[in-house]
């Protein structure tokens, strides 16, 4: 038996207090692609990084090829035939895709000779893995499959013989997608050595040959991809046996609340991310937005939370809400009754360096019960109101003074949560509710939106968890390259059908409008 | 004891201050005596100075310089027992003796020599700030160098219109070069530190500089052909002298008083010829005996002559 | 305005940008390589204090410009410790150089000289002398050639090509090899430096020595070039300014040399007027002309003419590991 | 991501940069051939040692109040605001048209009128940079920088072609009305019958600078302004999800900055010098920096930092009295050493001292 071309033992890894990587091994068979699944902050790019040489690990020891390496930066692991893309790329968005390919991997002093070279070893690489993409053009003007394009043409252009893809799908068309397992396919078969992380598991059964779970920092299972099944790959990724549903009454909906028509959304460099969404949520009701993530879905969220301009005509409670210019800030959405819960609580949702009690009034900081006469906060209420909340929410430690980043992620998310559906909102848009929350949490907050479609509001979920989005939601729309490309309601469809959506693979946008109509009429 | 707070060039500015330093100096060696000084850093110490001086028990209290003057005038009433004197500029209070120079008599010397000393028959002069001080010490010049010869084009500049005009040596020398390519072969200058520039790039250039306020022929011997001298060093010397028994009021000190000259030492004797030396000599003379007026700038702000 | 007015203009102008180029080029090393630098002015001065002093010292110039150099590049290493290693504020780095470098050689000038923060005079062999470059005497003659080969060109100190050569070989580095490659690179996105094999604070030190070196020469320039010593705060705001022509210059070689000529020519055109009458807008207060570099540097940063966009890097702490 | 207890955050660490700071400094001075702990002894009892050398700490510990608390309040907004130097420079110019312009019957009312005036100044200057910043993205610590050098020409051509007095030949203002005097700390202390020297220029404006000092704790703390600007700081992305305008909290702070920066020349221009000079602020806006990264941005720190500042600055000027050869220099070279100390280089302490209070907590 041949070497394993790369072979992890207990590689261990902390940033601070938190523990990305637990006593991690792994073995990767020579001319294999070898699958890595696991949520998000499992700690997959971080094992791949050691492995490339770009973050320490604490403790452990690296094989490649047999023979035990040290790999203290990425030149090591480029020596050693390692290739790496990222899952956000490195690249300058300035320089020519030629100067980002030799950037690092100049043979000498002068430029123009290895920029030579690597014009000429890109033509023949275009040509052998249908790799094309303009050496001249600069970076900032492609289109990210073409990015990811070169990113992979600089591993090859420094021979590597492994290498690893950190969720390359991730920001590809489905059609990328496919052309990017072809190349996969035929630089294994050429003898090249491929991990894959994703954590989408049609992918790992459609290219991989051998797949690893992981979970919360440590290795859970190694599988041969074709003794296992994506049922039993998601069992071993959450830990738990799939779909922990909870026990909900049927909706009732009442009145239509949301009603958004014709909706375009262009990101700061001018590149449409929704093109011309329509859809309804209505009292009492659920609508949850299936998708894989990146496609529009959190420009959905930030124009209907303010954080973005767009065009087209949104509606609440029959009234029509300005897009963009006076009266579209976040503020104003507030005033709408509009309850944002952010996709990233951290970034948006939380000052990670204010006190329970400060974030608790976060954004509502002009209510009532914040002012005392026409410019002091009122402190004590303020204290009094956190203090009541957090009981409420049981958010731990219940100290209102304590800074939001000293508290864990799901009691973050408690405080989001908390401050958001306390204000009764006649809709709250929510995302990614429980990303990077364990079990006890997502129970209970899973349980707090539901009271809240209960009590009458409506509640548009986004959610990249499809679990999510079948405990919780009673229609779903799923979302592909900015279009709603589908709309079932919850009951009627099942995991392979939004899957298969999710994946672009289905109805026409027209189909797409008229069933649209068809539900909500 | 007596003290001495000098100008924002500081005691080595080569030039006025330096002078006064000289002064205080000579005056130390001479007495066995000791006094205290300051060089203030900024605008803002000149009232800091003088009062921390004054508070000490410091007397009389010596300031060189006309920037002084508002201050003084300011702090001088809170300190009655304190005899105060200010150099340069006239201060109307009860404790203070005011010393002025007739530097457009001097000026008026050293132009003169200048203008019998030209052979391209345009000098140039380089003044600091554009105040009626310096003014007073340009248009002494052109009437020195208008009377040996009234076709001698002088090209006259001055360095700027705030204080570091005078602490600016790069400056200094970029306007030497500028008036020695139009043609000037003596550039006399009354700008204090900045002087040091002029002078620099006078030598340089192979032409001649004119010093000013203390003797600054050694500076580039055999480039600058003389300094206008302003006998502060004397004055200080005479003020600390007198002590607290310092009287009050005005006085000014010219050519008759030996305040203002020129410098002839073994640095610039071979420069200046028996016939110029001569003929300076007569004009110093009848300066002094009120035959011959030199207009005064400050009197009416007007020069005659330009 | 005949021509020897110009020519005098001109050649005033070009020892008056001297200074700038170095400092500016000091900068556009330094920032792209994802370093801003404010700190310009506290290296320009402490060279100029110490390539003074020790060529007083010891009467050579080029001993002297060899100390200053070091006090820039040792001014230029605590910068680099401070915002490199210690991942600080580049910015709050950046104002302490200048204050120390402003402190300090006040400080040790009064106690080495006692002549007030300055240094002696320098002369003949501690200072840098004009050099007459081929055929300028023979050709000084000539009609329009002569005063401009002759008066313009010629009689510069060294330095002076120095930093003029320093524009096309700056470019040459940053645009025509691996180093300038990596350079920009690091500033631009250093990931993608480091995740290449690079390591990015190696490159970033290297480019703040060399923003020390060129700082280093430029302050030589100004005390035993253009001037004949020191004296205290002499570089008066000049890496400011050229702080200023970096922006100007967004960050290029070429416009760089431009844009220190600009502030050259308005800082001769401000040395020797003293009010300038301009028909149909009147006199024109030196003040203004003074202020016009910075004037004109808010309004390209402004954006009316023309963006500048800094390196997307720059002045951020590279954090690998949070 | 750390619990360190508060004590360490806001004490302990500002004082070891402190010492830090100082150890080098006593090496500077070593360097220069005298004693450090004398030349220590003469800074403490020249400033704090007699009521004179105590007058004149407080007069400098009122302006360095005013500018750190322009940079503390401009830093609340993660603005960097290196332009007090320029804003205070133009406080004094409209300090100067009120204290000449109106023939003031008594200093109460001269001394609101002057606030008022100096206040806008100084936020005027800051307008253009801060407008900058709001709407274009131009870096605030540039473009103050530049304004910095426009004040300072602006200035010289103010005093030049306006304010001088003609005939008059240093390029400053005539001296302020008689009603424009602000009592000096002899003269208000005399009133409580208290003697205090007469030649300290500490003034009324002290008070102000104390005045000053709650209202930007108020504002900073206790107002939902305060709140907003808090916010904006602590993390752009959060405030623009809470509806915080970004344009509104970089006006509003720097203009508040600018306003508090002006207000130092009520002391220097008005208190002391009483017309206006060409450099009135003398770098004050630049102490303003070191003064708001000691006292970490919150008012009493300011306080506390600006006293420490006033203390070396007249304890400096008695050094250069007693030790001719340790120049007042050293205070700006003690400056620049605390800023990099506290600013540049507080990782190099705070990493390590983190270190070991997270080890201490995880032995116990
Ligand atoms: N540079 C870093 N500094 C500090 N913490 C980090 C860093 N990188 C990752 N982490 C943390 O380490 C944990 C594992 O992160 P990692 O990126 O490896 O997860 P992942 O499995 O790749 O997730 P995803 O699917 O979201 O990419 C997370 O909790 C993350 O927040
Ligand atoms: N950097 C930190 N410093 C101090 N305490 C912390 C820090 N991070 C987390 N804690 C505390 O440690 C406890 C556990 O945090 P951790 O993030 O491991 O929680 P968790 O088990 O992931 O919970 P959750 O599912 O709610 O995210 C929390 O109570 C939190 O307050
Ligand atoms: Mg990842
Ligand atoms: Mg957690």
């Amino acid at each position: 038996m041949t070497a394993p071309a790369i072979e992890l033992r207990n590689i261990s890894k902390a940033f601070g207090p938190v523990q990305a990587n637990k006593d991690i091994s792994i073995s990767v068979a020579p001319k294999t692609i070898h699958g890595i699944v696991g949520e998000n902050g499992a700690g997959k790019s971080t094992l791949m990084s050691i492995l490339y040489g770009f973050y320490r690990a604490d403790k452990g020891e690296i094989f490649v090829n047999g023979e035990q390496m040290d790999i203290p930066n990425s030149q090591a692991a480029i020596a050693a035939g390692i290739g790496m893309v990222h899952q956000h790329f490195k690249l300058v968005q300035n320089f020519t895709v030629l100067e980002n390919v030799v950037l690092g991997a100049e043979d000498q002093i002068l430029l123009q000779p290895s920029l030579e070279k690597a014009r000429s070893l890109l033509q023949e690489l275009a040509e052998g893995y249908e790799l094309k993409v303009d050496p001249d053009a600069l970076i900032e003007e492609l289109s990210v499959g073409h990015q990811q394009r070169v990113e992979i043409l600089k591993a090859l252009y420094r021979r590597a013989n492994i290498l690893i893809l950190d969720e390359p799908t991730g920001v590809l068309t489905p059609a990328e997608a496919d052309h990017l397992f072809r190349i996969l396919r035929s630089l294994r078969d050429e003898g090249k050595t491929i991990i894959l992380i994703t954590h989408k598991l049609r992918e790992i059964m459609a290219v991989t040959d051998t797949v690893s779970v992981m979970r919360r920092g440590e290795m859970t299972a190694t599988v041969k991809t074709t003794d296992t099944n994506p049922q039993h790959l998601a069992e071993l990724m959450v830990g738990r046996s799939v779909l922990l549903r909870l026990q909900k009454e049927k909706a009732d909906p009442g009145s239509t609340v949301l009603k958004i028509d014709n909706l375009c959304v262009s990101d700061s460099r001018g590149v449409e991310r929704l093109k011309n969404i329509s859809m309804q949520v209505r009292q009492g009701e659920i609508l949850g937005i299936a998708g894989v993530d990146g496609n529009g879905q959190s420009e959905l969220l930030q124009v209907l939370g303010g954080l973005a301009t767009g065009t087209g005509s949104v509606e609440i409670n029959g009234q029509e809400l300005p897009l963009s210019g006076a009266g579209s800030d976040a503020q104003a959405r507030r005033e709408w009754g509009i309850a944002h819960v952010p996709e990233d609580r951290q970034l948006l949702g939380l000052v990670m360096d204010f006190m329970a009690w400060e974030n608790m009034a976060f954004g509502y900081q002009h209510d009532e019960r914040c002012r005392r006469g026409p410019f002091l906060m009122d402190i004590q209420s303020m204290q009094d109101y956190c203090r009541d909340k957090m009981k409420q929410f049981d958010v731990r430690p219940p100290s209102i003074t304590a800074l939001a980043k000293n508290f864990s992620g799901g009691n973050q998310q408690k405080i989001v949560l908390a401050r958001e559906i306390d204000r009764n909102p006649d809709l709250l848009v929510v995302g990614q509710p429980t990303r990077g929350v364990d079990v006890g949490a997502i129970e209970f907050i899973h349980q707090q939106i539901l009271d809240l479609r209960d009590a009458g509001a409506a509640v548009l979920l986004i959610s990249v968890e499809l679990d999510e989005i079948f405990s919780l939601a009673d229609r779903v729309a799923v979302l592909f390259d900015g279009r709603i490309v589908g709309e079932r309601v919850v009951s009627e469809t099942n995991e392979g059908e939004l899957g298969l959506l999710m994946a672009g693979i289905a109805e026409s946008p027209a189909q797409a409008e008229s069933r649209a109509i068809s539900v909500t009429a | 004891d007596p003290a001495i707070i000098y100008d924002l060039g500081g005691k080595f500015d080569k030039s006025f201050n330096e002078s006064a330093y000289t002064g205080a100096e000579g005056w130390k060696a001479r007495t066995g005596g000791s006094y205290r000084e300051i060089e203030i850093q900024s605008e803002a110490q000149r009232e800091q100075a003088i009062r921390r001086l004054a508070s000490s028990g410091s007397n009389p209290i010596v300031m060189t310089g006309f920037a002084f003057a508002s201050t003084l005038a300011a702090v001088a009433p809170d300190f009655p027992d304190t005899k105060f004197a200010i150099i340069d500029s006239v201060v109307d209070e009860p404790n203070v003796r005011s010393v002025v120079f007739s530097e457009h008599e001097g000026s008026y010397l050293v132009g003169v020599i200048a203008g019998m000393t030209t052979k391209t028959n345009t000098v140039g002069f380089v003044g600091g700030m554009g105040i009626g001080l310096i003014k007073r010490f340009a248009c002494g010049y052109v009437q020195g160098v208008k009377a040996v010869n009234p076709d001698i084009q002088v090209i006259q500049q001055m360095t700027g219109s705030d204080p570091s005009a005078w602490n600016d040596p790069v400056k200094g020398s970029e306007i030497t070069k500028s008036q020695v390519s139009s043609g000037a072969d003596i550039v006399y200058h009354a700008a204090g530190g900045t002087g040091v520039g002029v002078l620099q790039a006078a030598h340089d250039a192979g032409i001649l500089g004119i010093g000013v306020d203390s003797n600054q022929n050694h500076l580039h011997p055999g480039s600058v052909l003389t300094s206008m001298l302003k006998r502060v060093d004397v004055a200080v010397d005479e003020l600390f002298t007198a002590g607290t028994d310092l009287s009050t009021g005005v006085k000014v000190l010219g050519v008759a008083e030996n305040g203002v000259g020129y410098a002839l030492d073994e640095h610039n004797a071979p420069l200046i010829p028996e016939d110029v030396l001569a003929e300076v000599e007569a004009k110093r003379a009848a300066i002094a005996d009120g035959n011959l007026q030199v207009h005064n700038y400050t009197t009416d702000d007007s020069c005659p002559v330009n | 305005m005949d021509l020897l007015v110009v020519v005098q203009l001109l050649d005033s102008m070009l020892r008056l940008s001297a200074p700038l180029l170095f400092a500016c080029l000091a900068g556009l090393y330094s920032e792209r390589a994802g370093i801003f630098d404010i700190g310009l002015e506290g290296k320009l001065l402490a060279s100029a204090f110490f390539s003074a002093a020790f060529a007083a010292i010891t009467g050579s110039v080029w001993l002297g410009m060899a100390a200053g150099i070091t006090a820039s590049v040792l001014l230029a290493l605590i910068h680099g410790v401070a915002s490199i290693t210690f991942r600080g504020n580049q910015l709050i780095s950046g104002v302490a150089i200048n204050f120390l470098a402003s402190g300090l050689t006040a400080l040790i000038g009064q106690n080495w000289f006692k002549i007030g923060g300055r240094t002696p005079s320098l002369s003949g062999d501690a200072r840098f002398l004009p050099v007459d470059l081929p055929f300028a005497s023979a050709l000084a003659d000539v009609p329009i050639i002569g005063p401009l080969y002759s008066d313009l060109i010629s009689g510069h100190t060294i330095l002076v090509y120095v930093g003029l050569l320093a524009v096309p070989t700056t470019w040459w580095i940053l645009f025509r090899t691996r180093f300038g490659l990596r350079l920009r690179a690091v500033g631009e996105n250093p990931e993608a430096v480091d995740t290449g094999g690079i390591s990015v604070t190696r490159l970033r030190y290297q480019a703040t020595l060399i923003c020390g070196l060129l700082c280093g020469l430029g302050g030589a320039y100004l005390a035993t070039g253009m001037a004949a010593g020191f004296i205290k705060d002499m570089s008066a705001g000049k890496g400011f300014m050229a702080l200023a022509a970096l922006i100007f210059a967004k960050w290029r070689p070429g416009y760089a040399l431009y844009a220190c000529l600009l502030f050259g020519l308005l800082e001769a055109i401000a040395i020797r007027y003293q009010s300038i009458q301009i028909a149909g807008v009147g006199t024109v207060p030196v003040q203004f002309m003074q202020a016009l570099p910075y004037i004109l540097t808010i309004i390209i940063l402004a954006g009316f003419v023309g963006k500048a966009i800094p390196p997307r890097a720059g002045g951020v702490p590279y954090v690998k590991e949070r | 991501m750390n619990k360190l207890p508060k004590w360490v955050d806001v004490a302990l660490i500002p004082f070891i940069n402190l010492v830090l700071a100082l150890l080098v400094s006593g090496l500077v001075v070593l360097w220069i051939g005298e004693n450090p702990l004398h030349a220590m002894q003469i800074i403490v009892q020249g400033s704090l040692g007699s009521a004179y050398g105590l007058g004149y700490t407080l007069y400098y510990t009122t302006n360095f109040v005013f500018t750190g608390l322009a940079v503390a309040v401009a830093f609340q907004a993660r603005m960097f605001n290196i332009g007090g130097e320029g804003q205070a420079l133009l406080g004094g110019v409209g300090v100067a048209i009120i204290c000449l312009g109106v023939n003031w019957p008594h200093w109460l009312l001269a001394l609101p009128a002057a606030i008022v005036a100096g206040a806008l100044f100084g936020a005027g200057w800051s307008l253009i940079p801060a407008y900058l910043q709001a709407k274009r993205g131009s870096h605030i610590v540039i473009t103050t920088i530049m304004f910095n050098f426009i004040a300072y020409s602006l200035m010289v051509y103010l005093l030049v072609n306006h304010f001088k007095p003609a005939g008059e030949m240093a390029p400053e203002s005539a001296a302020f009305v008689a009603g424009s005097h602000l009592p000096s700390g002899h003269e208000a202390l005399g009133w409580l019958g208290i003697n205090f020297p007469k030649s300290p220029p500490v003034n009324v404006s002290f008070i102000v600078a104390l005045i000053a000092c709650v209202l930007v704790w108020l504002l900073i703390w206790r107002t939902r302004l305060g709140y907003a600007i808090r916010a904006f700081g602590l993390s752009e992305t959060a405030a623009s999800y809470a509806g915080i305008s970004s344009f509104r909290i970089i006006m509003v702070s720097m203009l508040i900055s600018g306003a508090l920066a002006g207000l130092m020349a009520v002391n220097s221009v008005m208190g002391e010098a009483e017309r206006l000079l060409i450099d009135s602020v003398q770098g004050a806006g630049f102490v303003g920096i070191a003064v708001a990264l000691m006292g970490r941005s919150h008012p009493l720190g300011v306080l506390l930092a600006a006293l420490l500042f006033g203390l070396l600055y007249q304890g400096g000027a008695e050094l250069e009295f007693e030790l001719p050869s340790v120049t007042r220099e050293m205070i700006v070279v003690i400056q620049g050493l605390v800023i990099l100390f506290t600013g540049a280089l507080e990782n190099m302490v705070r990493l390590p001292v983190e270190n070991y209070f997270i080890r201490r907590k995880a032995g116990n």
